[in-house]
């Protein structure tokens, strides 16, 4: 097993490099000057030549690459930004965390009430029940985050003013809304998958052995029926927090959360180009780092893979007698 | 008369995380025109394989293959195009081996056309010839796929398999997945067109009541290697080898009035990766000892029946 | 033989080809849900391919006078700060988001094809390195990358239909090569070499007609995503700019005026949710119809 | 009815059973007013092609019909006298597992892929302890695996580190953990090599006679039932054709259908130059014939056949065969 999560992180290191050189790569094709962007209109020609040289924009393409990769894969500095020349890695530090919060936040609301629902859905297949979960998950896809966030803001916080509309100075308090906001597809997807792989494992044949051996049909349903059909589910879980991260983004910025969205976006249009390579490689990590999770997770409740990362020496088949 | 087909040493070994494994190990027999080679082994013996590797679906380790005399182990482009149409293969499972999204005549159509050979207005005669040839009702020639039951599948797969006259066919396990009674239906038709067209079969199948009826001659796998091959009345009389002794006790046949002798093979199949040398069976063979150790030899123990096991006078 | 009756064959073989449509959507009639959502679609395509001669205002005159006047017999969906005319705007601006829905999808479907099909088909070390190449892209969280691509490209109409089909030509990619794995262990695949047919035939004739079912559900499907996408974009500002009357940018200006005017922000999230409910009712019954096992 | 004119119930009785499923608009017909009995201890083989209700009707004794669609329109099912079919749901998880077991056709799928193979055999056991036995269900299943020729050992692994063979083993030992007095065996041997075939149905038979476990073997392999069973009964879409024990019904088959069957094995002693098949296609359960299902196959049908259902006749040495031509066929066969 420790040999698996090793092999994984070794190979996380190709990727965050080949998405390093993508970001940096979309960067220098962006149109524009980012030294006009960043003194004004007003600055002169030798200002905004000197501030090409200080930014090193005049150096060829493969030169700047290189002295960034250097940088961020051996020294570990994401460099500081352009505009603030805050250190890249403290701002992460610190908004990094409220997007995590954000994020969980909404995935825990999404499965916890996903998952009930998807299985009552599957155990009552073509009923009442089904049918109105059904389409409350296909409407729940359907709303846009950022629609139910103003939904949301203008009736809770404008009309009834129970909750802020900006901000995370009530704490978590000021996260509920912006979860509620960003769950409904997570949600609506976790019920659609938990209904399907509810319905396939249903009609596997281990389900009639043990309706069987007299087997309760309660405990059909959810010690043999449901620790199956999580596998499938634990993998959609995976998808969907990569779904939410990007989410996140615009929620953010609905929200004014100061967390890794607004701070990109903000980057983004004042062309400080550090600040959105070394945000996007970040994620990405946070991203790939959580899928080895999903995986690990994966492998518990299936003992099928947990044999496989055990690699070859563990697995002995006996000869009987 | 050279043999339609021939065989010698064809070995195939497909690479694993855990070595390679033996599919087919030192396979040599060779089968006249117009007779039947029946492949019988247990599931993992190598059966199918072998008849893909013949006819090169897969490409093979070692070993020679020879098409009416001529060598086309290692053919390519145009020559392996020609000798492909005169070797084709009907598949065992008729749900899978016919494209769903086709209907029947273009499956059937379908060599003809990538043949290149044929005008649209021959094909169409052609194609006609052939549903019928196998008795299939003209009205389903627009039908699909999942319209068909599975023995009326499977006549799809064989009329398309002789679209291009063909002289060598390898039947893999056609009949198993049918019934009893359409079974005997599909078993008749291949027989018939045995006979008309002078057809030359490999029949590979699990199956020993079947392969007895339609085998001229009958080779018995075990693990990628025949242990046993003769003519099929002599296997059943008397047997030599002592897996082909197990398999034929433990038919359940239909004669209840002298079950036959129980002989129980004790344990499990062992791993085909990277196999010891010498016998694959010993594991499991009641009479092994160490000489079995040894890689043991093809030897024709009597005009036409080779054995291969070393302690074969002292079995019998 | 007689003569006539295969001569017959060509022509009834066409015959055939129209009726698989005819089958689907007879399969599809029965799913009450898809129909609804057939329904809605077609509606909604009319009337943003009609807007320019039905629309009530003209959808950029300001009319400041009567600004922020909520839904009334005058003004269906009521009039925005400047005094336009929302149910005008909705309109016109359907043209925008389901024209970048659909255009985005079409051309992340080509090249996703073309590298699903190649990495599935091969397999091996070309499909390890392409696979590994949507893994690093992937990486990047969707929305991120398509934010990152759409301010390279900056804003506008077309550049935002490139930047959303780039970033979910890694997604239709992985799908079709999944896909194709799954078809390539059936044994017509082998059928089809046995009798010579060229790799590139096996392909187009055999396995991509197979998989071509999934891909239409996860394409209609992906138009759906694709439009919350880009008004998503336009709400933040990088998609399609003010004033075009896009369905994001309306929900982005109505943001300022949320406590004076809240009905300005019902409906064009409104139109968005129905637009992409009706393609998801859509694609679940596509799903069940295009499957060949399904009697007729 | 085989002459055993005993008034009181056999063990197990069935009585005119009918099953149907509703599969997208359409009724199918699975069962259609079968009559099995079967004493203790013995062993019933059930022979038919695909589609012919035999898992239907296992399925049915036990009640775990899959509840979408499928419903038992009619029928008693007796053991020991109770009918079944009448328990709450309650007292028929009494009597799944613990009077009535079931192995199924296919071990790569019939165990719980997720839990230990001896976790699976240890909950059976478990279910069924009355109040005041305090065997322990560990205990008990390491003693199964045993006795099923695996190594106590392995109790702890899962099933995908198993062969096919030795997963049907650990289905077997799940359904005898209990000693039950029935034994529904859905064609236990067919997805496994001849060679494994026969290692199982020694390990059943060896099990059966130790419990005194009547049987019922559902099978399309005329050989197994001839290596098993006492009683054989012949069902095609949904009926039984031909009832009668062993002997009776190998030596002198009588209705069409199961001649037709055994010309269409290839036999193992002679060699005839053709089979014999049975012509035509099988039966469609959501449009049967009226009359007799098997007629428009039957080279013998008339008219009289297609007219009504078929009665059950008696044939010369007392097995019963549904077929009213039985004079004809016997003096064109003989």
């Amino acid at each position: 097993m420790v040999r698996y999560v090793i092999k994984r992180l070794l190979w996380m290191i190709p990727i965050a490099l080949g998405v390093a050189i993508l970001v940096f790569t979309l960067m220098t094709a962006t149109p524009g000057d980012p030294a006009q962007t960043l003194l004004g209109a007003t600055a002169t020609e030798t200002d905004l030549a000197a501030k090409r040289e200080e930014l090193g924009l005049n150096d060829p393409y493969f030169v700047r690459l290189g002295d960034y990769l250097t940088n961020v894969f051996i020294k570990f500095d994401l460099g500081a930004s352009w505009v603030t020349s805050v250190d890249i890695m403290d701002t992460i530090a610190v908004r990094m965390p409220r997007t995590l919060v954000l994020t969980i936040v909404t995935l825990i609301i999404a499965f916890g009430l996903g998952i009930p629902l998807g299985v009552m859905a599957a155990t009552h297949q073509n009923k009442w029940q089904d049918s109105i979960a059904m389409v409350l998950a296909m409407i729940g896809v359907a709303i846009p985050n950022f629609w139910l966030a103003l939904l949301l803001i203008s009736l809770f916080s404008v009309k009834l003013a129970w909750l802020p509309p900006m901000g995370i100075e009530m704490g978590l308090v000021s996260y509920i809304l912006p979860a509620l906001s960003n769950c409904t597809g997570a949600l609506a997807n976790c019920a659609r998958q938990t209904r399907s792989s509810m319905l396939d494992v249903i009609r596997a044949d281990y389900i009639t052995t043990a309706r069987s051996k007299g087997v309760p049909e309660r405990s059909v349903i959810y010690k043999h029926a449901l620790k199956n059909a999580m596998i499938p589910i634990i993998t959609a879980a995976g998808g969907a927090f990569g779904h939410l991260l990007g989410g996140a983004m615009i929620i953010e910025t609905i929200f004014n959360i100061p967390g890794m969205g607004t701070y990109i976006i903000g980057s983004l249009n004042n062309r400080d180009y550090p600040v959105v390579q070394g945000g996007t490689i970040f994620l990405a990590l946070a991203f790939s780092l959580l899928m080895l999770l999903v995986d690990l997770l994966y492998a518990a409740v299936d003992p099928r893979i947990k044999a496989q990362y055990a690699g070859k020496k563990r697995k002995k088949v006996k000869a009987n007698a | 008369m050279e043999p339609v087909i021939r065989v010698e040493h064809l070995k195939k070994y497909f690479a694993t995380p855990g070595g390679p494994l033996h599919a087919v190990d030192d396979v040599t027999f060779s089968i006249e025109a117009g007779k039947t080679l029946g492949v019988v082994g247990e599931s993992g013996c190598g059966k199918s394989t072998l008849g893909r590797t013949i006819i090169h679906l897969h490409e093979s380790t070692d070993g020679k293959i020879f098409l009416d005399g001529r060598d086309i182990t290692r053919l390519k482009g145009k020559e392996l195009r020609q000798a492909r149409e005169k070797m084709q293969i009907i598949f065992q499972d008729p749900y899978s081996s016919i494209d769903p999204r086709k209907t029947i005549s273009s499956t059937v159509m379908e060599p003809l056309k990538v043949s290149g050979r044929y005008s649209r207005k021959e094909i169409a005669d052609k194609t006609a010839e052939l549903m019928s040839l196998v008795g299939i009702d003209e009205r389903l020639r627009l039908a699909y796929p999942h319209e068909l039951d599975g023995g009326r599948r499977q006549r799809v797969g064989i009329a398309r398999a002789l679209a291009l006259d063909p002289k060598f066919v390898v039947c893999d396990e056609p009949v198993s997945a049918l019934d009893v009674s359409i079974q005997a239906q599909v078993l008749n038709l291949l027989k018939k067109l045995q006979q008309d067209k002078g057809l030359t079969y490999m029949f590979v199948t699990h199956d020993m009541s079947v392969v007895r009826h339609i085998s001229d001659d009958i080779c018995v796998m075990y693990l990628g290697q025949v242990v046993e091959k003769c003519p099929s009345k002599e296997l059943f009389a008397m047997p030599l080898h002592p897996y082909t002794k197990a398999l034929l006790s433990a038919i359940p046949s239909t004669d209840i009035d002298n079950p036959t002798k129980r002989e129980i093979l004790k344990g499990e199949l062992t791993s085909p990766i990277n196999p010891k040398p010498g016998c694959r069976f010993a594991a499991r063979c009641p009479f092994a000892t160490e000489a079995c150790e040894q890689p043991q030899v093809q030897e024709e123990v009597s005009p036409g029946h080779f054995v291969r096991c070393c302690r074969i006078r002292e079995v019998n | 033989m007689p003569e006539t009756k295969t001569a017959a064959a060509p022509v009834q073989q066409k015959a055939k080809k129209k009726s698989e449509f005819m089958r689907v959507m007879r399969q599809l009639s029965k799913n009450k849900l898809a129909m609804v959502g057939l329904a809605i679609l077609i509606i909604e395509i009319l009337l943003a391919l009609l807007a320019p001669y039905i629309i009530p205002y003209d959808y950029a005159k300001m009319d400041v006078v009567n600004a922020f006047q909520t839904p009334s017999a005058a003004h269906l969906f009521g009039t925005d700060d400047t005094g336009r005319d929302i149910f005008s705007r909705v309109l016109y601006g359907g043209r925008y988001s389901i024209t970048t829905g659909i255009l985005a999808v079409l051309i992340s479907l080509v090249p996703g094809i073309v590298i699903g099909a190649i990495a599935g088909y091969f397999g091996g070390q070309v499909d390890n390195i392409i696979m590994r190449i949507l893994d690093i892209i992937q990486a990047i969280p969707g929305m991120l990358l398509m934010i990152v691509i759409a301010s390279v490209l900056g804003p506008g109409f077309f550049n935002t239909i490139i930047a959303l089909s780039i970033s979910s030509i890694p997604g239709s990619a992985r799908m079709l090569r999944a896909q194709m794995l799954k078809e390539r262990e059936n044994e017509y695949i082998e059928a089809a070499q046995s009798i010579n047919c060229s790799k590139f035939r096996i392909i187009f004739s055999h396995l991509l007609p197979n998989c071509m079912s999934p891909m239409i559900v996860s394409s209609t499907m992906g138009v759906a995503q694709t439009i919350t996408m880009a008004a998503g974009l336009s709400f933040i500002g990088l998609g399609i700019q003010p004033p075009t009357p896009e369905w994001g940018a309306m929900l982005s200006d109505a943001r300022q005026f949320m406590d004076q005017a809240p009905h300005l922000i019902i409906f064009p999230g409104l139109a968005i949710a129905i637009t992409v409910l009706a393609l998801n009712f859509l694609g679940d019954g596509l799903r069940d119809a295009l499957d060949p096992k399904l009697k007729n | 009815m085989p002459d055993n004119n005993k008034t009181q119930l056999p063990f197990l009785d069935i009585k005119d059973l009918v099953v149907e499923y509703v599969s997208d608009g359409e009724i199918v017909h699975a069962v259609n007013g079968v009559d099995l009995h079967l004493e203790r201890g013995k062993t019933l083989g059930l022979v038919g092609e695909t589609g012919a209700g035999k898992t239907t009707i296992a399925k049915s004794i036990l009640r775990i019909l899959p509840d979408v669609g499928a419903k038992i329109c009619g029928g008693q099912v007796h053991l020991d006298g109770e009918n079944l079919l009448e328990l709450q749901e309650v007292d028929m998880r009494k009597i799944r597992g613990n009077k009535i077991s079931m192995i199924f056709q296919d071990p790569m799928t019939a165990l719980n892929p997720v839990q230990t193979v001896g976790d699976q055999i240890a909950e059976v056991v478990h279910l069924h302890l009355e109040h005041g036995d305090h065997t322990d269900p560990v205990a008990r299943a390491k003693e199964m695996l045993e006795i099923v020729g695996i190594p106590a050992e392995r109790y702890h692994e899962y099933p995908h580190q198993f062969s096919g063979g030795m997963k049907q083993r650990v289905v077997i030992a799940i359904a005898l953990a209990c000693n039950p007095d029935l034994l529904l065996a859905d064609e236990p041997t067919t997805a496994l090599d001849v060679t494994i075939q026969a290692q199982v149905l020694d390990l059943i038979g060896d099990l059966r006679k130790k419990y005194n476990t009547a049987m019922l073997l559902i099978t399309h392999d005329m050989g197994v039932v001839a290596q098993v069973c006492d009683d054989v009964a012949v069902i095609y879409a949904g009926t039984i054709l031909e009832y009668g024990t062993k002997r009776q019904v190998f030596k002198h088959p009588t209705h069409p259908y199961t001649i037709g069957l055994f010309g269409a094995i290839p036999d193992m002693n002679e060699d005839e130059e053709w089979l014999h098949p049975i012509d035509g296609l099988p039966p469609d359960p959501t449009n049967l014939p009226k009359g007799c299902a098997f007629s428009p196959r039957c080279p013998y049908a008339t008219d009289e056949c297609r007219k009504e259902p078929i009665k059950i006749y008696k044939t010369p040495d007392g097995h019963d065969c549904r077929c009213c031509r039985m004079g004809a066929i016997a003096k064109k066969e003989g």
